[in-house]
């Protein structure tokens, strides 16, 4: 009887962790800025904490450079279960204008399984609380069909 | 001792300043809002400006030859890729690039991101076979022509001795 | 009524002693006989006291006995007596539990060590002497036993003599311990020289018709400061953190589980049975705050102590100082309180001391800024030191909390009653000092205990049982003298405080009938008292009710979803697979040792408090020569404020 | 048999267990809504706690390598019962549960524990984020301490006149503001009032006072390490100490206001407790930013110590 409620309240308070994996911080303020009086992610749930142990959505932004690799992939695999991932404008997803270079390590793909993207060179905060709510129905039914 | 107390306080009795967004409808941007990429393929003419001016290489072209010698070119745009800094639009010469304001680039598929488009080049006419008489004409042609030339100069040259 | 428990007193006393000669006889040649020897002669005091609790502590006889059978002459006591009443057999109670359980520790705590005969021999002596002092009916007979206690204590301090700092402490505690007993030696050669007798019944009935005596006054103030230093109280407790930090855990156990208590017991048969002065608001103001200051000065000095050892000897000087401070309000509530808190603190402090000794005997070292993470390796000392630290600082089950309670309890009532503001303030600072020591004992707990542990010390395993399992029936007497207040007060407390209100019997026990009534010692109505709001066991069981429903919401909501999860491989330069699942979040970084404990803990607090603390660091200078000018400053302040306003 | 059963129903639903989670969990969705409001955003839903503690009791408990398995999980349970017991004790406008040993000394080391628990929780956790902020939450414990131990002894004093000078038992101050109207209106206890409104905060670890939990500086202080249920069980006890605290107030200062039916007085402190939910935690959590910690111990122990015990003095003199 509670499981049903846990899957639905996974949805209803989806706590988000951000991770910087190298990005030129665009990404970052517009990720913040979706918590402001205008946009009020705290609507939908939302709450930013500050370790991966309490996060159900992880934000990750920036292309993966080499040296927040190891980083990157320690932090993730320190979130409880279940938890999603949210590739933040251009940059997780492909490099963007770093395409190819030495310092960056391919596409967040590579490393983790990638549920939302969100396009955009700095997306708008509306396209971020989008992808967000997108992200929070995943997880409800992620942990719908983990507990199967 | 609490800095914004009356600020808050007020604040009680405002509405709240927040946009109906997820429940109504998401805001028009700004007017010249450099959103997601709108291709043409009828205008495009397959010249590749656009490939060269993309920093972050976000375009793909793939030209397919037909058996008349068209060629069938589609474009890819992958708008996880795009820098939406307007380049290619503002090269391309026949406006087949725009950048449109819809800003809702939100997907979960690959897929989602990619604006695609193809157009078949229609090959050149082809160049009639010119026989050999008629390429024998078109010499004789070139040769009467020069010499002509040469005559107006020398007539001219002695002109211009004769008035100095 | 001479059956043969009369004879118990003696007989305990005597068993500790021979027993010490014997070992030292015996005992060089081959351990076993020595092991067993001292076995015997720990268990059979512990056995004669306990036998001792249904007639004296039920019964509210008072047994006397007399060295030689020189019962008293014509009203004059010319022999040497041992006067067991309620409070005596208390106190001896605490002493031969502590002494026991210490033994008891000892056999495989001191198994690093040589010479154990050597050690053996005085701890005999110093068991032996502290349960005479306890029982003892004869003022210089007190003295005698004080001067053993100490010099047994000064050498036990020193035993370890090769580890640093040892000799430095034992000396210390040796030069200012001799000025305390000094003290002593003088006040009862004062005593004697105006009453003429040592006999405690006597003097008690001879005392109050030359209450105005100077000389008695001079000796009343000896006395006292005798009996504080030996209780390690305000000037005179920096000596106490050197002393213990050096002596074997079993030894700091006796040090500040029993030496203290001695301390505590004197000054209450001076000033309750002897001087019957308690009621003097003089007398009130001078104990309570002796008791109030160094019960601050000690929590504020322990707060930032580096070493485990220091940090419990300042801590025990601190609940002394709670008992003083209960003790010196004079009213029936405040003895009781102060008693069940000298019983109390002698459990949870010897509790600590030991798990403070195993941690010492499996790592070596006990410098709270090293250590770390022991939780794992050693999990039952962890567990016993969380009982011990929440005992101390009074959270609700544990016994701390019945006698803290009782405390504020009587101090507020005693404000009330005079109207003065001096108790209300002793009530607050002692709230206050309670915070302060679970502050400094969440300090050891995540510096030793919690947190990561540092490889230095290699591989610790937990300390074998004969060590753990006198640290269990200390923990065990924690838990069930929390949970039971009401049969701990009605069966110990009331007995030992009617006992010591009950002047008159205790004088016509020894000296015959009706002598105290010829010296105009009225029987004073025995005090009933006033209903004790403490804790009562209704409230544990609805305690221990929510326990149980809260776990069951807990196991009922959230069956633990174990959802396996192929670990996140990363391909690193050297391609090990990298699941930090289960590593701390150190924000990605690899978690690298890094140990927050010891003195960086509680910044804010000692980023406010800097000058205090300076002017403290300036004052525990260390020097001897320091110590001795407290201790003499000390004695001519309260010998003049003695004479001068009693 | 009927007092036990009417016992289990003190335990299980009034004071004690359904109702004081489903009035902290209230009032912590109302205090997030208010500062919402204050800050002109719609700002979560009133439930949004019951949802947080729904997720939280879904997730996966991860034990991290170096926590003390043992204490880590019994930490959050400890301060969860301790501070249910605290409810347990508290009067609802007259009525109260188990008022034999109602006792402000005990409710005093109730809390203490709650917030030991929270500490040694993490402590257990091994993690350094956690060692810093169990630093912190002691050094607050010991800020607040000081002041509430002030107004507990000025209001034992000014309500026990009847009760031989001077009471620590909430049943005799209940009677006592029965008698001669509810404390706040002594003017001599109006400095304690104030200053009891400013420990509330503290206790709970509300926003300007949150040194220990600041996610923003030491990644969530304490409860770095936890998820799952026992997070969920530790973010209860923070709503659940939001009632604690405001219905001591109301005992304290408030009592004695009672219509005889107690589910109507129940409403009453329930709207009581949201009244000072708003004016004690909103209110500063959206007008100040986060305090640093020695700040916050000066301020405790200068300006809130200083009304205490100026309206202790008072009380002293019998004005």
């Amino acid at each position: 009887m509670f499981e049903k409620w846990m899957d639905s309240s996974m949805s209803k308070s989806p706590w988000i962790f951000h991770i910087n994996a190298g990005s030129c911080n665009g990404c970052d303020i517009e990720l913040v800025s979706v918590l402001t009086p205008r946009y009020d992610a705290e609507r939908l749930g939302f709450r930013l904490t500050g370790t991966p142990r309490q996060a159900d959505i992880v934000v990750v932004s920036g292309p993966i450079t080499r040296q927040t690799r190891d980083r990157l992939v320690r932090t993730l695999a320190q979130v409880p279960e279940p938890y999603v991932v949210v590739s933040l404008g251009s940059c997780p997803r492909s490099g963007n204008v770093f395409k190819g270079s030495y310092a960056i390590d391919g596409p967040l793909e590579k490393w983790t399984h990638v549920d939302v993207s969100v396009g955009g060179c700095t997306p708008k905060p509306e396209a971020i609380v989008a992808a967000l709510a997108k992200a929070a129905e995943l997880l409800a039914e992620k942990r719908k069909e983990m507990r199967r | 001792m609490l800095p914004y107390l009356k600020q808050a306080l007020g604040n009680l009795f405002r509405a709240p300043s927040t946009e109906a967004f997820p429940k109504g409808e998401p805001p028009a941007a700004a007017p010249g809002y450099r959103g997601r990429l709108v291709y043409h393929p009828d205008r495009c003419v397959n010249c590749g400006l656009c490939l060269r001016v993309c920093a972050p290489q976000c375009m793909e072209r793939t030209v397919e030859k037909l058996e008349n010698g068209d060629q069938r070119v589609t474009f890819t745009f992958d708008m996880t890729s795009c820098t939406f800094c307007g380049m290619c639009a503002d090269f391309c010469t026949q406006h087949s690039i725009t950048l449109s304001e819809d800003y809702m680039i939100v997907g979960t598929q690959p897929e989602d991101f990619l604006v695609t488009g193809t157009f078949i080049k229609k090959a050149p006419p082809p160049r009639p076979k010119l026989t050999p008489e008629q390429i024998a004409a078109q010499k004789a042609k070139v040769e009467a022509a020069k010499r002509a030339k040469e005559a107006a100069a020398k007539a001219a040259a002695e002109g211009a001795k004769a008035d100095g | 009524m001479t059956t043969f428990l009369n004879n118990f007193p003696i007989l305990a006393i005597m068993t500790l002693f021979l027993g010490a000669f014997l070992t030292s006889l015996v005992g060089r040649r081959f351990a076993p006989a020595r092991n067993v020897l001292v076995v015997l002669s720990v268990t059979l005091p512990l056995a004669m006291m306990l036998a001792l609790v249904k007639p004296v502590l039920i019964d509210g006889e008072v047994i006397t006995y007399w060295m030689g059978n020189w019962a008293p002459e014509a009203g004059w006591a010319i022999g040497i007596s041992l006067e067991v009443d309620a409070l005596s057999l208390f106190f001896a109670l605490i002493v031969t539990v502590a002494v026991f359980v210490s033994a008891l520790y000892s056999f495989t705590y001191m198994n690093h060590d040589d010479s154990l005969v050597n050690y053996y021999t005085l701890f005999l002596m110093l068991s032996g002497s502290v349960l005479g002092l306890v029982l003892s009916g004869d003022l210089f007979n007190i003295f005698v036993m004080i001067e053993i206690m100490t010099f047994t204590s000064v050498a036990l301090t020193a035993f370890r003599n090769r580890q640093e700092g040892a000799l430095e402490g034992a000396f210390k505690y040796l030069a200012v311990g001799s000025l305390g007993s000094t003290c002593v030696l003088l006040g009862v050669a004062m005593i004697y020289s105006q009453l003429h007798t040592l006999n405690l019944a006597q003097i008690a009935a001879l005392l109050p018709e030359q209450a105005e005596n100077p000389v008695l006054l001079a000796a009343f103030a000896f006395l006292l400061v005798g009996f504080g230093s030996k209780a390690f109280l305000f000037p005179f407790h920096p000596l106490a953190a050197d002393a213990h930090a050096v002596a074997p855990a079993s030894i700091s156990l006796m040090i500040s589980g029993v030496l203290t208590k001695c301390g505590v017991y004197g000054i209450i048969r001076l000033c309750y049975v002897l001087y019957q002065n308690i009621d003097l608001p003089f007398v009130q103001y001078l104990v309570t705050g002796l008791g109030t200051v160094s019960m601050f000065v000690c929590v504020t000095m322990a707060f930032n102590q580096h070493n485990f050892k220091r940090l419990l000897a300042f801590h025990s000087i601190s609940q002394v100082g709670y008992v003083l401070a209960a003790v010196g309000l004079g009213t029936a509530l405040g003895l009781t309180s102060g008693l069940y808190h000298a019983m109390n603190h002698t459990i949870f402090k010897g509790l600590l001391f030991l798990t403070a000794g195993a941690v010492q005997h499996q790592t070596g070292s006990l410098n709270l800024d090293e250590l770390g993470g022991l939780g794992k390796k050693m999990p039952q000392t962890c567990l016993l030191f969380l009982i011990g630290a929440a005992s101390i600082s009074g959270l609700p089950p544990f016994n701390g909390f019945a006698s803290k309670w009782m405390i504020y309890q009587a101090a507020f009532e005693k404000g009330a009653e005079t109207g003065n503001f001096f108790y209300v303030a002793v009530c607050l600072i002692a709230l206050i000092t309670s915070v302060l020591t679970l502050a400094s004992f969440i300090k050891v707990a995540q510096s030793v205990f919690f947190g990561q542990y540092n490889e230095k010390f290699g591989q610790v395993r937990e300390v074998p049982l004969a060590m753990r399992l006198p640290m269990w029936i200390l923990a065990a007497l924690c838990v069930a003298a929390g949970l039971l207040p009401e049969l701990v007060q009605r069966y110990l407390l009331t007995p030992a405080v009617n006992a010591v209100f009950g002047v008159a019997n205790y004088i016509d026990q020894a000296m015959g009938a009706g002598y105290a009534a010829a010296h105009g010692i009225v029987e004073t109505a025995l005090p009933e008292l006033a209903e004790i709001g403490c804790w009562d066991p209704v409230s544990w069981l609805v305690l221990l009710f929510c326990f149980t429903c809260a776990i069951a919401i807990v196991a009922l909501l959230a069956a633990p979803n174990d959802l396996s999860r192929v670990p996140v491989s990363s391909a690193r330069e050297d391609g090990e697979a990298l699941d930090a699942k289960y590593e701390p979040f150190f924000s990605g970084e690899e978690s690298v040792y890094s140990q927050v404990g010891g003195s960086d803990l509680f910044w804010g607090f000692k980023h406010n408090w800097r000058r205090y603390f300076r002017l403290m660091h300036d004052w525990h200078s260390g020097v001897v020569n320091d110590y001795t000018l407290y201790a003499a400053v000390a004695m001519a302040a309260v010998l003049a404020a003695c004479v001068i306003l009693l | 048999m009927t007092t036990l059963l009417w016992n289990l129903f003190y335990l299980l639903v009034f004071p004690g267990l359904l109702f004081s989670v489903a009035v902290g969990l209230l009032l912590a969705g109302l205090d997030r809504k208010l500062v919402a409001r204050m800050q002109r955003r719609v700002g979560p839903p009133l439930l949004q706690p019951w949802y947080d503690f729904l997720k939280c009791c879904g997730k996966e408990t991860i034990i991290p390598r170096h926590a003390k398995r043992a204490v880590y999980l019994a930490a959050p349970v400890v301060g969860f019962v301790a501070l249910l017991t605290v409810s347990l004790f508290l009067p609802v406008m007259g009525f109260t549960a188990f008022s034999t040993v109602a006792d402000l000394v005990v409710i005093l080391y109730l809390l203490t524990l709650t917030s030991a628990a929270m500490i040694v929780g993490a402590a257990a956790s091994g993690s350094p984020f956690a060692g810093v902020g169990l630093s912190r939450e002691m050094v607050s414990i010991l800020s607040y301490e000081l002041p509430l131990v002030l107004v507990i002894l000025a209001v034992g004093r000014a309500a026990g006149e009847s009760a031989g000078g001077v009471t620590f038992s909430l049943a005799v101050i209940g009677e006592y503001q029965a008698a001669n109207g509810p404390l706040i209106t002594h003017w001599s206890l109006i400095p304690a009032a104030l200053a009891m409104l400013f420990v509330i905060p503290c206790e709970i670890g509300m926003h300007p006072f949150d040194v220990a939990e600041a996610e923003t500086e030491i990644c969530e202080g304490t409860l770095a390490e936890y998820s799952g249920p026992p997070l969920a069980l530790f973010r209860l006890t923070h709503a659940v100490k939001m009632y604690t605290m405001t219905a001591l107030f109301c005992a304290l200062f408030l009592g004695g206001l009672t219509t005889g039916v107690p589910a109507l007085d129940a409403v009453i402190l329930v709207a009581l407790c949201a009244v000072l939910t708003f004016v004690t935690m909103s209110l500063p959590h959206a007008a100040c930013a986060r305090f640093k910690v020695e700040q916050v111990f000066k301020f405790y122990w200068t300006v809130v110590a200083a009304l205490a015990a100026l309206s202790l003095i008072l009380v002293w003199l019998g004005l």
